[in-house]
């Protein structure tokens, strides 16, 4: 094992998709099986994404591997660079998107069966699995805006795949708009970057910031540099105040929202933010945090209320991203990709057993006409109840360990600077989560069937479809990362499989428990990796035990609350609401933000075009043809000899030029005396002007 | 009282600007001509004046003498079309000659 | 092959065409068609011996020697005793990384259009014969070193715009011709005003050692052939050079169509037919910016300098205005000019740049805007030609009903949405970089990106009302594209997609030159500082 | 005083011999017409020829720089220079184009048994063109002046059943007999100050500054716009529109260029021989200072084009609108004049050559075509485009050429004319003058859009005979030719600026 052997497999795990994604588009009319081709080539990538994680982590654990070439150039300075950093968390990365997509596209023969463009449907899985892959394994900032609208892409394609329907053509639109505007920012992210430090890698920009070198030579800027960057994070992982697409992503295929809305691409923003987590300072951090916990909290309460079953695990999604957010802006690092990491596993398969469910309801989504669907459906209703499980963070499963990892951090955090809003709402949303989550499992699978019609028909899904059931709700047992169920910190995941986070801020930037040895920081000089004060190693650990025991206990009575609600039925939901009908409402209409934008933003925005192009067709061409002549020429010219058009400012110069016409017709009177008298007239004026 | 340049000149202007006034305020187009006559006859009193009185030798009265005949051939030429005028539209109001114009 | 007068035939041989036409009979359309085909076909093969023949490395700009393909010989020499005895007009065409890419595209859009062009029935004799007038007209403006030689083509191109439009265009076509027609006039005379003045101020060294004033662009860059004492020279302490630039930047401003200049582009696309719309967005436009890095930058490099600033906060007016425009739109062409002044803008900021990057992204772009709004437009037009209308609300759900086309449309959207991988992304990249590189355009450059977001917004909202949704009833019978459609579309789509993976062949045919006028400017500019020093 | 001996004279004779042949050829025309007076297919033929052998003295006297009939040691009454070669070549040239335009016109054909009479009076026009070119007196000048308007005001109402041609010549006589009266009024005035009429002698006598400021203004005032009204520039120009339009086509197309022609001749004559000082270096005319001419001609420059470009806007009558666009040229060149110095002479010279073939083109295309049609009027030429593919697209070539685009000899004109404009700093009168270009464009094209955009019903055919053709061609050829290569004209224009003295 060398490490070309890595970069070859790399190569072929970013390269293969594509090949798939080609042969299947332009096959696709003419060869009715050709999406077996992409099947195959996934799986192809889902081993060599095994091997390249086995590879490295067992041999090089603690190499960045990176190789580049060159693009294009234009100056002896100024050349971008394509290339790969494969690191632990790159591997990782891939193994989980490999994974994921591998069993999407299992999942999806048997869900997609009977679309009229299955074939395409494949190939833009394949495009996004590239995409993605792209996203993972880049080097440089620049690849990663490339890839990042690249994702963009089919994530439109792949909502709008059944574009017939104007919610999905809709909702597909919006995804792509509202993450424009974070890559906007990102955009100006990667411009600062790149004027202040002549590269697009990562590497190479950390190295440079550890030298001293900050954006327009001051801390602010670089502050404002990590937060344009992160304003990429904030469209892609719809945090707070972007987060209105997900949702709305839902009209996609479910598979989809299983891959590209809840396990992968939105994580590409926490992703994102952890490559640039080097330069992020306490400011930026700080911003960081906000953003996520807002973004943890709002959909949480939003979720409450909903109905579609897809909708409520899109704000749990939306909120768990939240939660990794807040993370890094904590700085728990680790800890933030643990959770991306097992967040993945257990909503792509909370996603699939919805999937699975609407598929054997015949697209039925709303969960008010169902339950009673775990005699119908045992398996999926177990891979169901695991993963939601983990994710209001029960003990033994995955999601217990991460987030409680991260709600630690967040007690740490709090004791350290005294902001300890974060830990209170992180408490929060995990008993809302724990509430939400088993509000849905009850009234799904639990009950009576309240849609007899459908129920009968009800059926669990086949092989193709609880196969990856099963497989995503294994992985969401603890024991695939760490062997002590109540404790990750020594797991071989946090300990072996993380790198340590690098930050190169200048000291004076950082939060004070981040600060590290002057000496030391000098002596690795570019790699300095983190090096947490004794005070946060102390304030950790002491912060373990009531932070486990705080968040079992909130998750716990989410839970029973839910039971209590919905399953025993002890107190009158419908009372409950109608006695707090506005908050419900508010929550009901997800805080109305899709309405406030559209009102403010999205009006805004069509008036102004409304308004510049009247003042296009009025004003400027008005101004221009208005010169004189031209108006009233243009008016003859067109057979309408309207010479007395008046209408604004054009028509002043339309006057103009009409009273000289005038005039010289009015002296041309065909009087040859009246021609002689000007003429004399003329001649006397001379004399004066002589 | 001697007679001077002065009073040719002040006759020949006179005349000038009576041929202006004709060709100006004349409906007939017969009369207008007339005033075109007077301008050049007042253009003949100066040349000759000026000759006299300038010792400018007999080159005023050669030209006077040129634009003598020149005036009646101009005389000719007109009447002739006026006479065509007449014919095809029946009048020499020149006021009603107004067919071509903007 | 390297006295083969490569250029000239490029040129002229549309002109050859013009005349096989003229002479072929009225009825025998097919056989004028295929002329035109072939005249434009062999453009295509001259061009690739041009790419073949061509030294990646000579710069160009400024230095004749490393100009290629020259062509020079005089063409009105009149020797005399006063001024107006020497003058002297070469016939002076080159090319370089400036030209080149210009060439080039201007041969394969033709070639497109000839054939979007099959389906013109109304008088084609007269059609083809002026298209190729045109294309004379557009070649030799980009081949052409000599600004009189340069001014010809110019104003050679006014006269067969005006009847492409005027004859062939839409209901509203006389009104669109006759102000094409209006504004492109009024740009140009202040570019003639422009070259007279810089011919009294500027002097060109012959062989023998005399002095004579001179058309020669080349010649007008060196800042040691001004005269003491003419309006144009920098050594004249009275002189008119900031005047004389923002004219000349104006008139070329119009073609570009810079704001507020470009109210013509959107009547003159709308009414023109199909393949005119596409000559006049795929080449056209880039007249303007061509001319100004070709004239403005190295003949007035402190003016340039000094007003690089308006320069880039008019190519972000372009940028922002031109998409919020085109989002108010409701007739598909229309939003594609739009787009166009949009896209246009993206140039302008990347000149202002001033740097290499800046400089390369915006030649980029107007290779890349010429290829994707060309593709634009055919889409526009296959719709066209099978619905007879443009409204954008007529439609709907066209993707079920003519899904190839549907993939061709979302190529081309993307493209100019500035996907990355498409070739629209690498050249609007590069202009932010660069633009955000100088210092006196940072700001607009900033402000700019918004307008990847704004064209998003509108290019997303057409596919999603053409396109998407459900079928409407009356648009059930049409068919998806012909042959001919995909002969026009697949090459252009190749071209897009290629260069967006892979720009290096295009950057490094023009990186010489644009590091060259780069180098040229930055040090003129010293010159030029201390000439207005004392 | 001044004695004339018999070999000066026999000299001079020597030196006027085109103008002799021309005599010569008027009493040839009248006796053919006397004696053949049934077969009136002869005349045209004997003008011809008559003009051809004019033209081959007048080639003689290429290069040649002569006076004629001296009056003094160093006055004469012609001066036989390049600067008068040019414009007797213009005159000449435009003269054999309109006897071949006569020979297909049908408004002349009407008039058959007249055609002796028609023939004649062409001649008297040339030879009194002739004579003011070259004159240096003003009496001379007067009467050559005279002798050219009194055969165009027949000439103006040849068709006497015509009602717009007999209004045309009665308001032509009344407007040029006034103008000419004011004129020789101004005239005896001058006479008075100096006692001479020659303009070399008045510009010896004026570099003293004893002449009377008051009345030396008012003369030159006075002869200044009796030029004025045959150049017909703005406040002189009114009988301009109504003339050309009444006047028969040929006659129209004369008197726009040839007798234009003259006139210009004239005003440049008087202007730079009386009032010169001295010549700079680079040609530029250094002026006795008593009038700001230059400014006073700049400003009825910008006038006339701009009266001449904004009113032939309105116009709906093709040749009316073409009078119009005259006196808009006639702007220009005075913008040439304006300049003072050799660089706008030889602008002025190069425009008119031009000028010459796009203008007498552009009138014969129309004649062509009203002789068809009967109809001058724009709305009247609906699809000729179409029906006269020949036709239009000459019409078209000239009518571009007059708005001054490339690549047709207007254009070179137009260059001239602003370099030349631009090297003595004028730039503000150039840009007007550009400006007003792209206003020219509007009529021009409009007459294009007619013909071309508009498709029309009716199918107008008109058989071209092969003169018909060639005489097209002769005028189509140089208008595009001359656009690309125009060294010989440029040329023939510099070793042209050479007046007599100076």
């Amino acid at each position: 094992m060398t490490e070309s052997v890595l970069i070859n497999l790399s190569n072929a795990i970013l390269f293969l998709p594509v090949l798939g994604f080609v042969v299947t588009l332009l096959l696709g009319k003419k060869i009715k099986s050709i999406y077996l081709f992409e099947v195959f080539i996934l799986t192809i990538v889902l081993l060599a994404s095994i091997v390249l994680a086995f590879g490295k982590l067992s041999y090089f654990p603690d190499d960045k591997i990176t190789a580049e070439f060159e693009w294009f150039r234009l100056t002896d300075t100024f050349a971008i660079k394509l290339g790969f950093l494969i690191d632990n968390i790159t591997v990782l990365m891939l193994f989980v998107v490999a994974l994921i997509s591998g069993l999407v596209h299992y999942f999806s023969i048997a869900y997609m069966k009977g679309d009229e463009r299955y074939n395409r449907y494949f190939a833009y899985l394949g495009l996004f699995t590239f995409s993605m892959n792209g996203i993972v394994l880049t080097h440089s900032i620049i690849m990663m805006y490339m890839f990042w609208e690249l994702v963009g892409l089919s994530s439109y394609l792949l909502i709008g795949f059944w574009f017939e329907k104007k919610s999905a053509a809709d909702a597909g639109k919006k995804a792509f708009l509202v993450n424009r505007i974070g890559d906007t920012g990102m955009l100006i992210g990667i411009l600062i970057l790149y004027l202040t430090y002549h590269t697009f890698s990562f590497d190479q920009i950390f190295a440079s910031i550890s030298a001293g070198v900050l954006p327009f030579n001051s801390d602010f800027w670089l502050s404002v540099t990590g937060v344009l960057l992160f304003m990429g994070a904030i469209g892609k992982s719809a945090q707070f105040p972007l987060h209105v697409w997900l949702p709305d992503a839902m009209e996609g295929p479910t598979p989809v929202s299983a891959l590209i809305h809840a396990a992968t691409m939105v994580a590409a923003g926490v992703y994102l933010t952890i490559r640039i987590f080097g330069l992020l300072t306490a400011d930026a951090m700080m911003f960081i945090a906000i953003i996520g916990m807002l973004s943890a909290f709002i959909p949480a309460t939003i979720a409450l209320t909903q109905n579609d079953i897809k909708k409520v695990l899109a704000y749990s999604t939306v909120s768990q991203l939240g939660y990794m957010v807040m993370a890094l802006g904590v700085g728990a690092y680790k800890f933030a990709f643990f959770h991306l990491v097992t967040h993945a596993f257990f909503k792509a398969c909370l996603f699939l057993g919805s999937g699975s469910v609407i598929h054997a309801m015949h697209h039925e989504q709303d969960i008010r006409n169902m339950g009673g669907l775990r005699k119908k459906m045992p398996l999926t209703y177990a891979t169901f109840l695991i993963s939601s499980l983990a994710v209001s963070g029960i003990p033994l499963t995955s999601g217990f360990l991460s987030k409680d990892g991260i709600l630690a951090s967040t007690f740490a955090f709090g004791s350290l600077t005294g902001y300890w809003i974060f830990a209170v709402v992180g408490l929060l949303v995990a008993m809302l989560t724990a509430f939400y989550m088993f509000r849905l499992v009850v009234i799904t699978f639990h009950g009576e069937p309240r849609d007899h019609h459908k129920f009968e028909h009800a059926h669990e899904s086949p092989f193709v479809m609880t196969m990856p059931l099963t497989v995503l709700a294994i992985l969401s047992i603890f024991i695939f990362y760490t062997p002590n169920p109540v404790s990750a910190e020594q797991g071989w995941f946090l300990t072996k499989w993380i790198d340590s986070p690098e930050v190169h801020t200048p000291n004076s930037t950082r939060f004070d428990f981040m600060q590290s040895n002057i000496v030391e920081q000098a002596s690795l000089s570019g790699h300095g990796e983190i090096m947490y004060s004794e005070q946060y190693t102390e304030a950790m650990h002491s912060a373990h035990y009531p932070a486990m025991f705080l968040s079992l206990f909130f998750a716990v009575l989410g839970i029973l609350t839910a039971f209590t609600f919905y399953q025993w039925k002890k107190v009158n939901v419908d009372k409950l609401v109608a006695s707090v009908k506005p908050l419900y409402n508010f929550s009901l209409n997800k805080w109305f933000f899709d309405e406030f934008y559209q009102k403010t933003f999205v009006a805004g925005l069509f008036g102004l075009s409304k308004i510049m192009y009247w003042f296009d067709s009025k004003i400027v061409d008005g101004i221009v043809n208005g010169s004189a002549t031209v108006t009233h020429a243009l008016s003859i010219f067109m057979g309408g000899f309207d010479k007395y058009v008046v209408d604004g400012l054009v028509n002043f110069m339309a006057y103009l030029s009409g009273f000289f016409g005038l005039l010289f017709r009015r002296v041309q009177t065909g009087k040859v005396q009246t021609y002689i008298v000007l003429v004399i007239f003329s001649i006397i004026i001379f004399f004066f002007f002589l | 009282m001697e007679v001077g340049l002065n009073h040719f000149l002040v006759v020949s202007t006179l005349l000038f600007s009576m041929g202006i006034y004709a060709i100006v305020t004349r409906k007939n187009a017969i009369l207008v001509l007339m005033g075109i006559e007077l301008i050049l006859n007042s253009a003949n009193i100066n040349f000759i004046a000026f000759s006299r009185f300038g010792n400018f030798g007999l080159q005023g009265h050669l030209i006077a003498l040129f634009v003598i005949v020149l005036a009646a051939a101009e005389a000719a030429i007109a009447l002739a079309i006026v006479l065509n005028i007449y014919k095809t539209l029946s009048t020499v109001n020149i006021d009603e000659i107004d067919n071509l114009k903007d | 092959m390297n006295n083969f007068p490569i250029l000239t035939f490029l040129t002229f041989l549309p002109i050859l065409g013009m005349v096989i036409v003229l002479m072929l009979p009225k009825k025998q359309e097919l056989s004028i068609k295929i002329t035109t085909l072939l005249i434009t076909g062999i453009q295509i093969i001259l061009s690739i011996f041009l790419l073949m023949g061509y030294n990646f490395s000579a710069g160009g700009i400024n230095d004749p020697s490393s100009f290629q393909f020259v062509e020079k010989f005089r063409w009105i020499d009149i020797t005399g005793f006063a001024w107006i005895g020497k003058i002297k007009i070469d016939y002076f065409l080159g090319v370089d990384g400036l030209s080149t890419p210009l060439v080039l595209l201007t041969a394969i859009v033709v070639f497109i259009a000839t054939i979007s062009s099959w389906s013109i029935d109304k008088s084609v004799k007269g059609y083809f014969a002026m298209f190729l007038l045109l294309d004379t007209g557009m070649m030799g403006t980009f081949v052409a070193l000599d600004f009189f030689l340069f001014y010809i083509f110019w104003e050679l191109m006014l006269l067969p715009m005006y009847f492409l439009i005027g004859i062939w265009g839409g209901p509203r076509r006389e009104y669109a011709a006759i102000k094409f027609f209006l504004y492109t006039l009024f740009g140009s005379i202040f570019i003639l005003l422009v070259m007279i003045g810089l011919y009294f101020s500027s002097m060109e060294t012959l062989a023998d050692g005399t002095r004579v004033f001179t058309f020669n662009m080349l010649e007008m860059m060196n800042p040691a052939n001004y005269t003491a004492n003419g309006i144009l020279s920098p050594l004249n302490p009275n002189n008119l050079r900031l005047i004389a630039y923002i004219a000349l930047f104006a008139g070329f401003a119009i073609k570009i169509p810079m704001f507020p200049f470009h109210t013509w582009l959107p009547d003159a696309h709308v009414e023109a037919p199909t393949a005119i719309s596409v000559i006049l967005a795929g080449v056209l436009l880039k007249m303007g910016t061509y001319g100004i890095l070709r004239v403005c930058y190295p003949v007035f490099p402190e003016i340039t300098y000094q007003l690089a600033w308006w320069i880039a906060l008019f190519g972000m007016i372009n940028i922002i205005y031109g998409a919020l425009t085109a989002m108010a739109q409701k007739d598909f062409k229309k939003l594609i000019a739009y787009s166009s002044v949009s896209h246009m803008g993206f140039v302008l900021l990347g000149m202002a740049g001033l740097n290499t990057i800046g400089i390369s992204g915006a030649i980029l772009q107007m290779f890349n805007h010429g290829t994707i709004t060309a593709m634009l437009f055919l889409i526009v037009g296959v719709i066209y030609d099978r619905a007879h209308i443009r409204d954008l609300d007529a439609f709907g759900g066209l993707g079920k009903q003519m899904p190839i086309y549907t993939g061709f449309v979302t190529v081309a959207f993307f493209a100019a949405i500035g996907l990355p991988g498409l070739s629209g992304f690498i050249s609007e990249a590069l202009v932010f970089l660069g633009g955000f590189g100088s210092d006196t355009t940072r700001i607009f450059a900033v402000i700019s990106t918004l307008g990847i977001l704004l064209g998003a917004t509108y290019m997303l909202w057409t596919m999603q009302r053409v396109y998407l949704g459900s079928l409407n009833e009356k648009w059930k019978e049409l068919k998806d594209l012909t042959a001919r459609e995909y002969f026009m579309l697949v090459p252009l789509t190749v071209i897009v997609i290629f260069l967006g993976v892979y720009p290096s062949p295009m950057l490094d045919l023009m990186n010489a030159s644009v590091n060259a006028m780069v180098k040229f400017i930055t040090d003129a500019q010293g010159v030029y500082s201390a000439f207005n020093s004392f | 005083m001044n004695k004339l001996i018999i070999p000066d004279l026999l000299n001079s004779l020597n030196s006027i011999l085109p103008e002799i042949v021309l005599s010569l050829t008027l009493v040839a025309i009248i006796l053919s017409d006397l004696i053949f007076h049934k077969n009136k297919k002869l005349l045209p033929y004997i003008s011809l020829i008559g003009l051809i052998i004019t033209f081959v003295f007048l080639i003689n006297q290429f290069g040649k720089s002569d006076a004629a009939f001296p009056v003094a040691a160093q006055f004469s009454f012609l001066s036989l220079d390049p600067f008068s070669l040019f414009f007797k070549v213009i005159i000449l040239v435009s003269s054999i184009l309109i006897i071949l335009f006569s020979v297909s016109s049908k408004e002349i054909e009407s008039g058959l048994d007249r055609h002796g009479e028609y023939y004649g009076l062409i001649f008297g026009m040339i030879i009194g063109m002739f004579f003011m070119i070259s004159a240096n007196d003003l009496i001379l000048i007067y009467l050559s002046l005279e002798l050219l308007s009194l055969s165009s005001y027949i000439l103006a109402g040849f068709v006497k059943t015509s009602l717009r041609n007999s209004e045309a010549s009665l308001k032509y006589l009344i407007y040029g007999a006034a103008s000419s009266g004011i004129m020789l009024f101004g005239i005896s005035i001058l006479f008075g100050i100096f006692g001479s009429t020659n303009l070399h002698e008045i510009n010896e006598l004026i570099r003293t500054p004893a002449a009377t400021q008051l009345t030396f203004l008012i003369s030159v005032i006075f002869i200044f716009a009796g030029i004025g009204f045959k150049i017909s520039i703005v406040p002189f120009h009114f009988w301009t529109p109504d003339v050309y339009e009444g006047a028969p086509i040929t006659i129209t197309a004369f008197l726009s260029v040839a007798s234009k022609a003259a006139g210009f001749a004239v005003l440049i004559r008087f202007l730079k021989v009386t009032f010169i000082d001295s010549l700079t270096g680079n040609g530029y005319w250094q002026l006795i200072g008593y009038i700001d001419w230059q400014t006073l001609l700049i400003i009825i420059a910008i006038i006339t084009m701009t009266f001449g470009n904004f009113a032939a806007l309105w116009q709906d009558n093709l040749k009316r609108m073409l009078a119009y666009s005259s006196i808009a040229h006639a702007g220009y060149l005075m913008l040439g004049v304006s300049i003072f110095s050799d660089q706008g002479l030889i602008a002025v010279l190069i425009y008119f050559f031009i000028y010459m073939f796009m203008n007498l083109g552009a009138f014969y295309v129309v004649m062509l075509i009203a002789n068809k049609i009967n109809s001058e009027e724009i709305d009247d030429y609906r699809g000729i485009g179409y029906s006269l593919p020949l036709l239009g697209t000459t019409l078209g070539i000239f009518l571009i050429s007059l708005t001054g685009l490339p690549p047709t000899a207007g254009f070179i004109g137009k260059l001239y004319l602003f370099i030349a404009l631009v090297d003595a700093n004028m730039i503000v009168p150039a840009i007007i003058a550009l400006l007003n270009t792209v206003v020219s464009l509007y009529y021009y094209v409009r007459v294009l859009r007619v013909m071309f955009l508009i498709k029309s019903d009716k199918t107008v055919s008109v058989n071209l005979n092969p003169l018909n053709f060639a005489v097209l061609m002769f005028m189509v050829i140089p208008t595009l030719l001359l656009g690309v290569y125009f060294s010989p004209l440029v040329n023939f224009a510099k070793e042209s600026v050479q007046l007599l003295g100076f």
